[in-house]
């Protein structure tokens, strides 16, 4: 897959997020050792580690799950650091958990008509006063839901309770729902763990065409090599709570550091 | 005769059939995986084969015994350990007692000699015996279920989706771990999405979709079949 | 492509721009600064106690008193915290069991020979004998209720709520049964015996009973807190509680365990029924009115700790006595009540609990 | 001779909850009265007048007491129910139940002097009570602390422990009023809660603060035995002055006889060695074999009683159907029976109790005289008894002295 | 027909409408009419067919079975739909009863007020009351709910049993606020003046010839008719919303609350907002039972008769489901009143027993409480109707 480097353009726009020298210390670990990146606009970037690098701890800093130690959060040039998670969902991010956390007795349509913003029916007199403004918007969300479930390939499964999927199924209604925010930017925290390799290779080109037609930015947290290799574009590597490089995947993968660090024998071999 | 024999078990939850039919073996010193698309049942099976689920008909048979009807503690004692797919490990407790928990049923005075020789496997948990697994990053929790289930030295050891969440580092020292483990004497049944390097390592390997048995054959073979390849690896 | 970042400290500490709320809350949420904070309250309370004209000694006694007043409680809420913290839901039937213990044993010992008082006790070996005749009994109750009710539940995995409320039929089964059994009137293990209390420096008086019932707290509570940490069954109580499902996988009996979490917990509850009736009087109800603080006890000290429940009864106890120093004493559960919401606002899973910080 | 008409009397006493204790008494007390009132209408009448007595569990609480008090007066249609004991079930119930229904209600323990003055009451006229208010006992009882009454006993400083009730409430609060109103003064007025508590060290040093020189407890039996113990125990205070609940013998097994002979307290009514009361009590305790007999349950055989002989009196008065004795028509006969004037009538013996009827039914004018006073209603159907004063000795307790009702200042 | 029985039947009607309603499936329409009918029916046999003390005690029955069926609605929508484990029911039932009352009494005066004080008591009309109980026991629920909400469920339920305990504690010893322990007595009745003699001034001659028969004691027939509109609005305004994209958030947050923060869903006010919603309920629960026991105290608002039974009144009718927590008020209540008439009955068997078993009617009352209660907690542990499994009231059913 042929990538454009827009590195050049990234200056003149602020990036869509970025972290400045973020810290977040759990008793005496230090877990985000004052971590800096950025994930440009239009961009697929990959972010990867060994395990406890810090990956899932930078999510939760960015998306307002945890208060950072120090250091901050900005997207397009915006302070975000101490906005609760809603807040931040506001603001067009939107993140999956890498352990899947659905909303067990719902069905997996509720959870995915859950996730679109600024429903008028959420405001409780509305549904009391103006049923027929809930009506349409409820039609509309109920249509895309549908879309979306097509798009992961969990139709039949549409009336389910999300709580008796299977582990792999959980994690692409992870993933089903931050398609329904219509984001700005979506952190994915390993989508692909568990789930089955071909259903895996056409999210990844599903993934890819979101981002080129609808200009989403992803920034995705991923350990299966071959995904991050034809998807991603930077990749960043994180150790031990900072970054340890950026590049383009093949850079990043003949790199001596991430080869000892990350990758082991298997790759280092290729 | 077949360390664990599966003989055309059909089970659910509540009314749901999941599984139909199904039949496997596993025999003694053998690795075995199984793959398939996400909701196959694969899960399923292996909580039926321990007990966490009673099949509604068939039976699964251990070491020439029937093991159906019994609860998952009768289970381990008979010499099977299970490393589940989710909530593997005891959040509350830390990882030293993790792993403790899994030798439950030792007995009583090799159990720290055991738990050394985890750490030289996952070098990673002695950094952080005494931290509360609930606190451990996704691939770490990993580490520490696979830790606690080697505990025993069991005859079988199922394993679901042991890889999942691991760097490519830490899964070559997995299925390299789990190698050594097969070699030692323990046979496997596994459960893998990365398809691809557990077939290559398994004696055997078996499709599931859909809740039934779809195709048998050695490693090798499944490998090669062009039609699993399109469907189930990505290929 | 940029490279490995330069680590600079001094920047970081710049950095390190929080806003003041922000800090003062992470603070506040140390467990250090909870206990500080605590005994603050505690200090507070004795300036207001002198401000209404309570002098030294009387503000000494109260806490003393409120010491005592803990021992009583906790002695119930070490086996609530214990029960509660396996099987993970409030069990209002535990007062109910506390009620048995204490009638189960007027019951027994009017059977057994009366001995001797224990100077400077008020009670005989009798009693004690009684007591712990009384512990296997109210276990063999718990074991059938917990088998009728609460293990149908459990294996089908029913939500807290249901549980709650199926102990609460229990409580109630067990209170009208004891109502049947004993009728409705006041007893006393020994009725005219007085214990005249003891004269400690400082102006302290105590009762010798009083420093029995806290002693036998802290050595049950060690007794317990030994056995949950040294002993398999202890060990698999924890990891039972923690994830029930995981346990079976590693090979653990649960329900065995549960079994012998009943048991515990309801000798518990009888030992602390005795000694309540000893403090007091047997009632059909004092179980269920000693109920609120053993729960806010058992919650204040993080569930499933036998340390933790005796610290929080003790809190629940001082803070009953001394804040009657300088407001209405029938608000003294009130402000029991305040403070642990206080203390699960700042440390959610109590002051012991697992999973905080 | 055709049989009377039948009708059931209703009760609300508390069987469980807080109040507990006393529920089988108040019952067995009213069903005395009633069985005596039938077995002397059979003699006179030719057959029973009560069908029977319907005793309702209030749980000590009001909501379940309302819901009692329905089924009684709507399902069951009783004319007359004998309830509660507590002040704030009896007002609950005669708000939003008997009232409202026209139905009579006697209370038979409550003394908050606000259901004198009721509002709901004054022109309804339904409500009574064979108990006396607090008004009065809390007069006597600071008479007595006063020095006022007995030699030798005077004391100028008090406070009260009380339960928090109206009862307790009410006789503190008379208590205290009247007390300072004789030069005394009251250190502190303490309320423990309703349920048992483990301890009531924190009442006692809040009361004891100040060092009283005596100590009132308006409270029940298990909250006194309670408090006299840690009293004793801890406090050194024995100067207890009792009321009318604690005069229980309970009490004196629970702390022992040492510290309580001697003690004085004051009691509404009730005077043990009145012949009523002593017939009331052999006649009890042989029905029911109770060994002992708790505060009231005197004035709830004398409500039992005021309801069975206006009954008869309606009776012989001529009405023979049962859906037609009201509860206007039994109250309105109340005071008749009741008050003078008439022949002395003196409640307890199935003797007398026949002769009452007898009596009724020749037209002729009975006074009631009942176990727990001369049962006298006012125009509020408030009874004013007079006031015992009575100490504990080895074996119970005794009365010394009695303030006629007269001499019992009111204020 | 006697005239009394006529114009007893005719409040009954309306009640009996708004419970066709709610059992008779079917189109609107048809519903109504289907309602109105058996309403009518209904109305005039039943005062044939039962003696009238009976009728009258069913009305009363139902009365206070319909104050519960709006605190376990109440209920229902902080448990049931966003899954607060409120056990402080007692305390925002007391708020209100005692709001109410004091903005609809009279002040105390002349020798009365030495027995009865209060701060204060400003003689607005009814509904004024009832309105203000529901907004100041949502203010209680509201300030209640900012630190309290923050817990975790179990935590949650055993602060709110503390609250509304110290919450009776304050209406026991404050005396100045609402007579302390003694009673607080004079909360009117609202149109009680219908059933007096003479009737309201105000009264058409025609409808007071009509009721002309009845006498206060049937006052609660009236009382129904209030109660059955207030459970009405109640439940109809909770069910509008409760499958509605606020009911799915709601309960989007009682499942797993860290996911629903990530959907851009703001936690904690949304759980603050059906705490207070359900709290509002609670309260115009309290003021109309004040306004119908007429005088009421701390002792009203015990955690058993006033939390515990609406909890096991949800439990049993079906929590999550709105019809559930009215079948449940009514079911539960009956059991409790009617365990009354079956001890009365069976006592006859239980003297065969034992002599003394019928004099403890009141305790195997209780049993007889508890056996129902694990009956139910073992056997029927969603309750009698289940929680609708349905996406959107908003969306159309054919799709
Ligand atoms: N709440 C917590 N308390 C204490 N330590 C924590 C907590 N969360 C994470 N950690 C520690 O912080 C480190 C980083 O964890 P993190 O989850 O960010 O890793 P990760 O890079 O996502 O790894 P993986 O690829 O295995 O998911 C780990 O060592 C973990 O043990
Ligand atoms: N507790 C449950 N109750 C009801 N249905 C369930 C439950 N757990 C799983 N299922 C259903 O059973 C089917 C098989 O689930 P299982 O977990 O066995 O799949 P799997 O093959 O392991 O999938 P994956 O690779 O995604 O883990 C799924 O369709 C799922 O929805
Ligand atoms: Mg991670
Ligand atoms: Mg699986």
């Amino acid at each position: 897959m042929q990538k454009t480097d827009d590195g050049q353009h990234a200056h003149k726009k602020p990036p869509v997020l970025e972290v400045r020298d973020l810290v977040k210390n759990f008793g005496g670990l230090r877990a985000l050792n004052r971590c800096s990146l950025k994930v440009a606009e239009g961009t697929i970037t990959g972010l990867i580690g060994p395990n406890g690098a810090g990956k899932t701890t930078l999510f939760n800093a960015i998306t307002g799950f945890f208060q950072p130690d120090s250091g901050r959060v900005l997207t397009d040039g915006q302070d975000i650091t101490s906005l609760p998670p809603h807040g931040v969902f506001n603001r067009g991010i939107c993140r999956t958990f890498q352990i899947p956390r659905e909303h067990g007795t719902m069905t997996v349509l509720e959870n995915l008509m859950l996730v679109v913003p600024d429903q008028a029916g959420e405001r409780f007199w509305n549904c009391w006063f103006r049923p027929e403004l809930v009506h349409r918007q409820e039609r509309e969300i109920r249509d895309r839901a549908m879309e979306v479930l097509d798009f992961v390939n969990l139709t039949h499964l549409a009336d389910e309770l999300a709580g008796r999927l299977s582990g792999g199924q959980k994690k692409l209604l992870e993933l089903a729902r931050t398609l329904m925010a219509e984001p700005r930017l979506v952190l994915l925290d390993e989508p692909a763990a568990g789930v089955n390799r071909t259903l895996m290779k056409r999210l990844s080109e599903n993934i890819e065409y979101l981002r080129r037609e609808r200009g989403i930015t992803f920034l995705l947290i991923e350990h299966d090599m071959d995904l991050v290799m034809r998807l991603c574009d930077p990749v960043i590597v994180m150790s031990e709570g900072r970054r340890l490089m950026e590049g383009h995947p093949e850079e990043v993968r003949n790199d001596p550091h991430v080869l000892e660090a990350y990758l082991g024998g298997q790759y280092g071999a290729a | 005769m077949a360390l664990l024999d599966v003989q055309s078990v059909t089970a659910g939850y509540g009314d749901t059939e999941i599984l139909r039919d199904v039949s496997m073996q596993v025999r003694r010193g053998e690795m075995v995986s199984i793959i398939g698309p996400n909701g196959a049942g694969k899960s399923t099976l292996m909580k039926t084969i321990f007990g966490l689920l009673h099949p509604r008909e068939g039976k699964v048979f251990f070491d020439g015994d029937d093991i159906s009807g019994l609860h998952p503690y009768q289970i381990v004692e008979r010499g099977m350990c299970y490393v589940p797919q989710v909530s593997n490990v005891f959040t509350e407790l830390t990882v030293a007692e993790n792993l403790e928990m899994g030798a439950f049923l030792a007995k009583k005075g090799d159990i720290s000699a055991r738990k050394e020789r985890i750490y030289d496997y996952f070098p990673r948990l002695k950094e952080r015996r005494n931290q509360r697994a609930g606190k451990m990053s996704g691939g770490e929790r990993q580490m520490v279920a696979m830790g606690s289930a080697l505990m025993l030295e069991p005859k079988l050891v199922l394993m679901d989706e042991p890889s999942a969440g691991l760097s490519p580092k830490m899964v070559g020292v997995i299925f390299e771990q789990i190698k050594k483990i097969n070699d030692s004497g323990p046979a496997i049944l596994i459960v893998e999405q990365n398809a691809q390097l557990s077939l290559q390592m398994s004696d055997r390997g078996y499709v599931l979709a859909s809740g039934e048995n779809r195709f048998e054959g050695t490693g090798e073979e499944l490998l090669n079949d062009p039609e699993v390849g399109r469907l189930y690896l990505g290929g | 492509m940029s490279m490995q970042d330069t680590p600079d400290d001094a920047v970081g500490r710049r950095h390190d721009d929080r806003s003041l709320r922000e800090r003062i809350g992470a603070a506040l949420r140390s467990r250090v600064a909870l206990g500080v904070a605590l005994l603050l309250t505690l200090v507070v309370f004795w300036i207001l106690g002198q401000r209404n004209g309570a002098s030294l000694s009387d503000l000494l006694s109260l806490t003393v008193w409120g010491i005592m007043l803990g021992g009583i409680i906790s002695l119930g809420a070490i086996g609530l915290t214990l029960v509660y913290g396996v099987l993970k839901f409030p069990n209002f039937a535990h007062g109910a069991l506390v009620t048995l213990g204490a009638y189960g044993a007027f019951t027994i010992a009017s059977f057994l020979p009366r001995g001797p008082v224990l100077l400077p006790f008020s009670f005989g070996w009798e009693l004690l004998a009684a007591m712990v005749l009384a512990m296997p009994a109210v276990s063999l109750v718990a074991l059938v209720v917990d088998r009728v009710l609460f293990r149908p539940l459990r294996q089908r995995d029913a939500s807290l709520v249901l549980l709650a409320m199926a102990s609460l039929a229990a409580a109630f089964f067990l209170r009208s049964s004891i109502y049947l059994i004993w009728g409705p009137d006041f007893l006393f293990y020994y009725p005219g015996r007085a214990n005249p209390a003891l004269h400690l420096p400082l102006g302290i008086r105590i009762q010798a009973d009083q420093i029995f019932v806290f002693v036998l707290a802290m050595i049950l509570v060690a007794l317990t807190w030994l056995l949950l940490e040294r002993t398999r069954m202890g060990k698999a109580m924890r990891a039972t509680a923690d994830n029930p499902d995981l346990a079976q996988v590693r090979g653990i009996n649960t329900e065995r365990v549960i079994a012998w979490t009943w048991v515990l917990g309801a000798s518990l509850a009888a030992a602390g029924g005795v000694m309540y009736g000893l403090a007091s009087q047997l009632r059909p109800e004092m179980g269920f009115w000693l109920l609120l603080p053993m729960f806010a006890a058992a919650i204040m000290g993080g569930l499933g700790n036998p340390v933790g429940a005796i610290v929080g009864a003790v809190i629940i106890g001082i803070a009953q006595q001394v804040s009657s120093s300088f407001i209405n004493p029938a608000y003294g559960p009130g402000v029991a009540f305040v403070l642990l919401v206080i203390v699960l606002v700042l440390q959610p899973q109590g002051l012991f609990g697992k999973g905080g910080d | 001779q055709e049989a009377p008409p039948e009708v059931p009397i209703g009760q609300v006493v508390a069987f469980t909850g807080s109040g507990a204790e006393y529920g089988v008494f108040y019952r067995d007390a009213a069903k005395l009265a009633l069985d005596q009132i039938n077995v002397a209408a059979e003699e006179v009448f030719g057959g029973p007048i009560v069908s029977r007595l319907i005793a309702e569990d209030s749980n000590t609480l009001p909501t379940p007491a309302i819901e009692a008090a329905r089924k009684l007066v709507e399902a069951d249609g009783v004319p007359a129910v004998i309830a509660a004991w507590s002040s704030g079930v009896t007002v609950a119930i005669a708000t939003s139940v008997t009232i409202p229904s026209g139905v009579l209600q006697v209370g038979n323990g409550t003394t908050s002097p606000l259901v004198s003055i009721l509002p709901e009451d004054a022109e309804a006229d339904l409500l009574f009570r064979t108990s006396p208010s607090d008004a009065l006992q809390g007069v006597v009882a600071a008479d007595l602390a006063a020095g006022n009454l007995i030699d030798d006993y005077k004391f100028s400083t008090a406070a009260t422990i009380y339960i928090n009730n109206p009862y307790g409430q009410g006789l503190s609060n008379a208590f205290t009023a009247a007390f300072e109103k004789r030069g005394g003064t009251v250190l502190a007025e303490v309320a423990h809660p309703e349920e048992v508590q483990p301890t009531y060290r924190s009442q006692l040093s809040a009361a004891l603060k100040d060092n009283p020189d005596i100590l009132i407890l308006p409270t029940y039996p298990a909250h006194t035995a309670a408090i006299l113990k840690e009293s004793r125990d801890i406090f050194d205070y024995t100067n207890w002055q009792f009321t009318d609940a604690n005069r229980s013998s309970e009490v004196l097994d629970a702390v022992g006889g040492a510290d309580l002979v001697g003690k004085l307290g004051t009691v509404p009514s009730a005077d043990p060695e009145s012949e009523s009361y002593k017939s009331f009590a052999e006649a009890y305790k042989a029905a029911y074999g109770h060994d002992r007999i708790p505060p009231f349950s005197e004035t709830t055989y004398d409500a039992g009683m005021v309801i069975g002989l206006a009954l008869a009196k309606a009776i012989a008065d001529g009405i023979t159907d049962p859906a037609e004795i009201t509860g206007r028509e039994l109250a309105d006969r109340l005071r008749p029976i009741a008050n003078a004037p008439g022949e002395t009538i003196i409640g307890g013996s199935q003797a007398e109790i026949t002769k009452a009827l007898q009596m009724i039914k020749d037209g002729q004018d009975i006074d009631y005289v009942g176990a727990g006073g001369s049962v006298d209603f006012d125009e509020n159907g408030d009874v004013k008894t007079p006031v015992a004063i009575w100490q504990f000795t080895e074996t119970g307790d005794e009365t010394i002295n009695i303030v006629p009702a007269e001499q019992i200042a009111s204020e | 027909m006697e005239p009394v029985d006529l114009a007893r039947a005719s409040f009954l009607f309306l009640p009996l409408v708004l419970l066709g309603l709610l059992v008779f499936p079917g189109r609107p329409v048809l519903r109504l009419l289907l309602a109105v009918v058996a309403a009518a029916i209904v109305a005039l046999v039943l005062p044939l067919w039962l003696p009238r003390g009976i009728l009258t005690y069913l009305a009363s029955f139902s009365t206070m079975a319909g104050i519960y069926a709006i605190l376990s609605l109440g209920l229902n929508s902080q448990w049931g739909l966003t899954g607060h484990v409120n056990f402080g029911v007692a305390g925002f039932f007391a708020v209100g009863a005692f709001t109410s009352a004091l903005f609809t009494t009279k002040m105390p005066e002349g020798a009365l007020a030495a027995y009865s004080q209060q701060a204060f008591g400003l003689e607005w009309p009814f509904l004024a009351g009832v309105l203000m109980a529901g907004i100041i026991a949502a203010f209680v629920g509201f300030l209640i709910s900012i630190p309290v909400l923050r817990l975790r469920t179990d935590f949650l339920a055993i602060a709110t049993l503390g609250i509304a305990e110290v919450i009776r504690f304050i209406f026991q010893n404050e005396r100045w606020l609402a007579n302390g322990p003694q009673p607080m007595r004079g909360i009117p009745r609202p149109l009680d003046c219908l059933f007096a003699d003479p009737a309201c001034s105000w009264l058409p001659a025609r409808v007071a010839n009509w009721l002309a028969p009845l006498s206060p004691r049937d006052y609660v027939f009236f009382y129904l008719v209030v109660v059955a509109l207030i459970v009405a609005v109640v439940y109809l305004a909770l069910e509008r919303i409760a499958r509605s994209p606020w009911g799915r958030m709601q309960r989007a947050v009682r499942d797993e609350e860290n996911s629903a923060a990530m959907n851009g869903k703001n936690v904690t006010l949304r759980r603050i907002e059906s705490f207070v919603v359900g709290s509002f309920i609670m309260g115009v629960a309290g003021a109309v039972y004040a306004h119908y026991v007429v005088s009421i105290d701390y002792s009203h608002f015990n955690p058993l008769f006033a939390t515990f039974i609406v909890w096991v009144m949800l439990m049993l009718g079906g929590s999550g489901n709105n019809k559930g927590a009215i079948l449940g008020a009514f079911a539960v209540w009956a059991v409790w009143s009617g365990a009354a008439f079956v001890i009365d009955m069976a006592s006859p068997a239980l003297r065969a027993i034992s002599a003394d078993l019928p004099s403890r009617g009141a305790y195997l009352r209780w049993m007889l409480v508890a056996i129902l209660l694990g009956g139910i907690v073992l056997f029927r542990p969603q309750g009698i109707l289940r929680e609708r499994k349905k996406v959107s009231d908003f969306l159309p059913k054919d799709e």
